[in-house]
């Protein structure tokens, strides 16, 4: 069996995260953060990626990272995600990381594992493992890109897009920079706040190809299972804040004549959350392992994890805000940064109907012939 | 009164009162004094003393002539709240004095109850009201309120006596909103737009004469406020596949490339029961046509509140991709609450507070128990104590 | 809109019914008799048919009937699923009389609307509306029927099996008398202890045609209808008896010096449960009066009205079981007779799942295109 | 201790008593003496000290000899909750003398705890224990107590002051079922079958001797047994597909012409949640290789209890027409509940009770708001008061 604990190493990388996030993004900045017209907060992100070398952990240390694993990285998305953060680490550090590892060409890592650079996976946030090769862009013989992405988390930062195109061969991967004539990165208003997205449109782009079409097809969905499996982690850390801060509210608020806390219909409510969350911590826990060991039980691990993990960071922040009460709904009250990162989570990297579904291929459990 | 008699009455009042000549004010002021408005309301008082049923008749005949109706939506909490209130607890002068320009909209209402420190707990509530010879001077906060920006008057209770428990001490009054001790600011909510106020009051006079009901006894008069807030929450006739049901259905009927198994029965079970709450209200208003509600609103407010929020979350999942965007963040300040002229992550945020207002569904819950099943009152330590000396 | 209240006729059968079950039928005496070799109190159904005029409350007065509806017909089903009442009113009452109200032949009318005789619909009771016609038996040129049918609710002691069998012209509808050679009667061992259930074979059993190619298929699917928009309002008594118990037994049970009910998580599970109650109501009411009304939307309100109640039911006698803590879980308790027919009831006549299933089609929510 | 050294012990133990040759109970007596019989537990009472986590090399390792086991299933309660509980607070001599004929199955063991009047507040309890000599006479009527007849000890609960408050005066003994005073009648249960008991004790004698803790200190005792149950019902590490879910995993697979989209949806989800269970408790025994029990135990058992009710009900509809049927009513008394060894409508049945026998979920949710979350307790009436003056 995995282990499913976390190391001393872990909970030491756990500890350095959580005292930066607690410093510089309590709820109140990241809420004027989205006010501002600034989406991401890029000091944050060089504190957590120079100092912390959070955005190369999964990377070797021949390529400039930590040459830790993916284990490491997902208690960095649980600490991101406990504080709803601001920076770019699943489209950098997970999701074009993962990209890029699977690659041939590998000379973008070091800046990406340092931090001094971003990149991202131009895909749709909602795409699922699994999902065909997109063919919304082809490349012309001279490796010049057309056509265009939607809905692209973490774009509007980046300096390097990775996107998959189609050309004379098939499939392949390829590198734009952000300064490239005839790229378009457009911010759409996203429901997340925090993470906010952009449609790319490409006309004529040049572009430098990673992966043909005999890696690039395994890249995408090694990164898309990654960070599918990764994400539950993020989901994990938001239900914890939503937990944490419930049962600390309900402890302060007295209604009746004594704390809310202490009302069982709402205590029993909470026990049921605790145990789901307590179940998510495994399962992502045993995804985040899979995925570093690259067993063959990942898909798997990565399945159940975003089921059952996207499913609950939602119900923990629909339940936040319902037993906040008429605070829960106000702006000020940072609830709903959580609930509108956990409701876009609940999409990002398929939802969790298209997770449990995959599970019928994945253990013969086949639906109805129709 | 029968179908047959109203529907005389009304082609009566048609035939003197053409719409479409007549100015929309003063075609609303003669329905009223028709007793067109509510038909179960008094003579002059803009009803006819006639079964509530009928005004579905009354409503069908106008709307099919032409006729101008009164924005029900705009002055929601005047016809729902205020207005049983008045009819109930007012005395002449004030149900002649407020009725009828509550009724035409020429003057909007809202309602002063929660406090931050009183929301499930409103009988808690802190707004000190003190007699000031033939009138009241009151000091407090109030909360979660709509329309006050746009408000001519509100129904306000408050402490008139801390010395006593909570329950016997408060008093039900209506309140100027022009009086300038009243502050109005927005409140922002997580859809990002400000449906909702705080309200200030400092040195607010009211005199006596704006007092509904025995001083001391306003817990008793707001329990009908409250009981008819529910039921123009929950309990409106709908048709079949009316309201968030209607809009999530549309969308799967033209978006076949959206489907999934895993959607369609989370579907199918949403709209049945959607149709089981339908069935809900409708035997509940057969049992109703007549009488004050009782604690059944709260029921159908339960379940409305449910089906929102399992319906408006279903649509951001079938969306998918088009569910992670957000049509508008601007702070704006709605006269109106539509759920359909916005996108679906404005239903999905906007119903979350459906569990909230008016009653959080387990204060509902607890109604139901209590009031309906006659389960026993919890133990409770805040009953008895004076005010003053409540746990805060 | 319908009418979903009750006129004071049916409160006044209703209260007749109840009347005669309280005295006679009170839960002891139905586990008693669960545990005799007699399955039914054919006592009781006498009463009820010849006093009461239950059994005939469907057919018309020149059949011998007292000329009142469905809608009776159901407050008599509700009373009777209170009761958890050890007779064949559904076989004999409800499927085969409106089976036979829609064949041709009408001379075994009379003696099932007076009770002097019982017919039972030989269909297994897991046949849901919209079925295919039954192949399982044969009728050869003389009208002699060969097969077999499982699981038909009623049979033990019907006198007459009304048998859908498929001869040369097609589907058919067969009379068979109880006594006729080459018929046998085998009893089950069911889950349901109150509704027993039977194995019918026939080895070439004389029988007369009720209804032929033309009619018989209608008259099935007719009955099959009729059966399951009336079930919900057995499961509806089923569901007010568990929550009236429950909360009746809450109110006395102390534990911890109060009274469980006084307890919150209790009582916000009571009255979710009251509500949903409340529903079932509104749906059975509604779906008995499409049906005595012959509504174009019967169908519809069918399948909501089975959907809901037949869900309701076994939830409110799991939570009955569940509530009443050790003592729900004995057999002298008679909580489980509930439990088992509410279980039996979900299956009976289209599961809530196939019911809601059929919404699909009927209200054009169609699923996805594989 | 590693696994490589404890692996070294077991082969030198086989070596010396071959499975083959050695008679059952002297195999077993011996592996006790051996250390063998539970690591953790000190040497000399059947353990070497060891590291919990290494018993499971250690029963792989014997298995593979085809060493005969101690039955564990018909000895449950000795070994999940007597011993645990004597190893903690019984003499040097309640050790010597119970816990090895206690895991070998010479001796069976029963639990003496719920009342009719006391289920979920057991606390409450009203067996008597008078103080009479050098020992204690017990009078009393105890129910749900599953191996009573084939018992030849139980664990036993009585209050010894009823002038206290109901927690602070319960005393804890080993009551041996053979004395004349007990009376063992079978409880039937909805299944049909008797697999729990009544029990009446009249006038029983028991040695102070068998006195397990101090007087009065019963309850702090029984914490020890229960959240020890607790694990031992919720806690046992599973293969994927362990249990309930596997079952009717299996019968999806035979029988395609079952399958509907909508049983598949709650099969998925059921499967989804059945293997969130089955990590949850892997990452829980990762953490307590060592160490008590704590109110995490709680937890599993209610997650096991939920998923069996719902994959059982599932399983009933799931076969339809055969799902009408049960196996068989004829009232039995089994020693061993085998949900594998019956039918679907058995399963459905018995897994009712897993949400109630050791602990109701409700009672586990609070100790879980409580003891985990720390969340304030309820108004308590009950817990400062003599048990004699308490409302029942």
């Amino acid at each position: 069996m995995s282990d499913l604990l976390y190391s001393e190493i872990e909970e030491e990388l756990r500890s350095s995260v959580r005292d930066l996030l607690t410093d510089h993004c309590p709820p109140s900045a990241v809420l004027a953060g989205c006010e501002s017209r600034e989406p991401y907060d890029l000091a944050l992100w060089r504190s957590l990626a120079a100092e912390l070398g959070a955005a190369g952990l999964q990377v070797p240390e021949e390529y400039g990272g930590a040459g830790a694993s993916l284990r490491e990285t997902a208690v960095v998305m649980e600490e991101l995600g406990r504080s709803v953060a601001p920076v770019p680490f699943l489209g950098s550090a997970v999701l074009a990381t993962t990209a890029l590892l699977a690659c041939p060409a590998s000379d973008l890592l070091p800046a990406l594992a340092e931090g001094a650079r971003t990149a991202v996976l131009a895909v749709p946030l909602s795409t699922a493992p699994g999902a065909a090769f997109p063919s919304g862009v082809r490349a012309d013989g001279n490796g010049a890109l057309t056509g265009r992405l939607t809905s692209v988390a973490d774009a509007l930062t980046a300096d390097v897009l990775l996107v998959p195109a189609v050309d004379a061969d098939g499939p392949g991967l390829y590198a734009v920079e952000a300064s490239a004539t005839g790229l378009g990165v457009v911010r759409r208003t996203s429901l997340d706040l925090t993470r906010p997205l952009a449609d790319v449109t490409l006309e004529g782009v040049p572009a430098r190809k990673l992966a043909g079409a005999d890696t690039a097809p395994a890249a995408l969905e090694r990164a898309l299972l990654t960070g599918a499996g990764l994400l539950a982690s993020e989901q994990l850390g938001i239900a914890e804040w939503c937990l944490g801060t419930t049962v600390a509210y309900l402890k302060e608020r007295k209604q009746f004549g004594r704390a809310l806390g202490s009302f069982q219909a709402i205590k029993h409510r909470l026990a049921d959350l605790w145990l789901e969350t307590v179940g998510a911590r495994a399962a992502a826990r045993y995804a985040a392992d899979a995925l570093a060991g690259e067993s063959p039980d990942a898909a798997l691990a990565v399945a159940v994890a975003q089921a059952h993990c996207g499913a609950l960071a939602v119900r923990a922040a629909e339940e936040c805000v319902q037993l906040h009460g008429g605070i829960g709904m106000t702006w000020e009250h940072p609830a709903h940064l959580y609930l509108k990162r956990a409701k876009a989570d609940q999409i990002a990297l398929g939802t969790p109907g298209h997770h449990r579904n995959a599970l019928a291929g994945l253990v013969d459990l086949p639906g109805p012939v129709d | 009164m029968s179908e047959m008699d109203i529907r005389t009455v009304v082609r009566a009042f048609l035939a003197e009162h053409d719409p479409a000549t007549t100015d929309r004010l003063d075609f609303l002021r003669a329905r009223f004094d028709a007793g067109l408005a509510w038909v179960h309301f008094p003579v002059g008082l803009g009803g006819l003393g006639a079964p509530r049923a009928l005004q579905a008749e009354v409503d069908a005949e106008l709307a099919a002539a032409g006729a101008p109706d009164n924005d029900p939506r705009r002055i929601g909490i005047g016809l729902g709240m205020a207005a049983p209130t008045i009819l109930r607890f007012g005395t002449e002068e004030q149900k002649s004095r407020f009725l009828r320009p509550l009724w035409t909209g020429e003057e909007v209402w809202c309602q002063l109850f929660s406090e931050p420190g009183a929301g499930s707990d409103l009988a808690a509530l802190g707004t000190r009201a003190v007699r000031d010879g033939d009138g009241w001077v009151v000091d407090g906060q109030k909360v979660w309120t709509s329309s006050a920006h746009t408000a001519r008057w509100a129904i306000l209770i408050a402490r008139t006596d801390p010395d006593v428990p909570k329950h016997r001490g408060i008093t039900y009054f209506i309140c100027d909103m022009t009086d300038p001790g009243i502050e109005v600011r927005p409140l922002r909510q997580i859809t990002g737009e400000a449906e909702f106020n705080e309200v200030f009051l400092t040195g607010v006079r009211i005199p006596d004469a704006h007092r509904l009901g025995a001083v001391g006894e306003g817990w008793q008069v707001a329990q009908t406020t409250l009981n008819n807030e529910r039921v123009a929450i929950g309990g409106q006739a709908i048709p079949r596949e009316g309201g968030m049901v209607g809009v999530v259905a549309d969308t799967w009927r033209r978006r076949p490339e959206l489907r999934t198994h895993e959607l369609h029965q989370r579907l199918l079970k949403a709209w049945l029961e959607a149709e089981v709450a339908r069935l809900t209200g409708e035997r509940l208003r057969q049992q109703l046509t007549v009488g004050q509600p009782g604690p059944e609103g709260a029921a159908m407010k339960l379940a409305f509140a449910r089906l929102a929020q399992e319906l408006s979350g279903l649509e951001v999942e079938l969306l998918g991709e088009e569910g992670l965007a957000y049509d508008d963040w601007t702070m704006t300040r709605p006269e109106i609450v539509d759920f359909n002229g916005r996108e679906a992550g404005y239903r999905y945020l906007r119903a979350k507070g459906n569990s909230i207002e008016g009653g959080t569904s387990e204060i509902l819950r607890n109604i139901i128990a209590e009031r309906v099943l006659g389960l026993p009152a919890e133990p409770r330590t805040d009953k008895d104590l004076p005010w003053k000396e409540l746990a805060r």
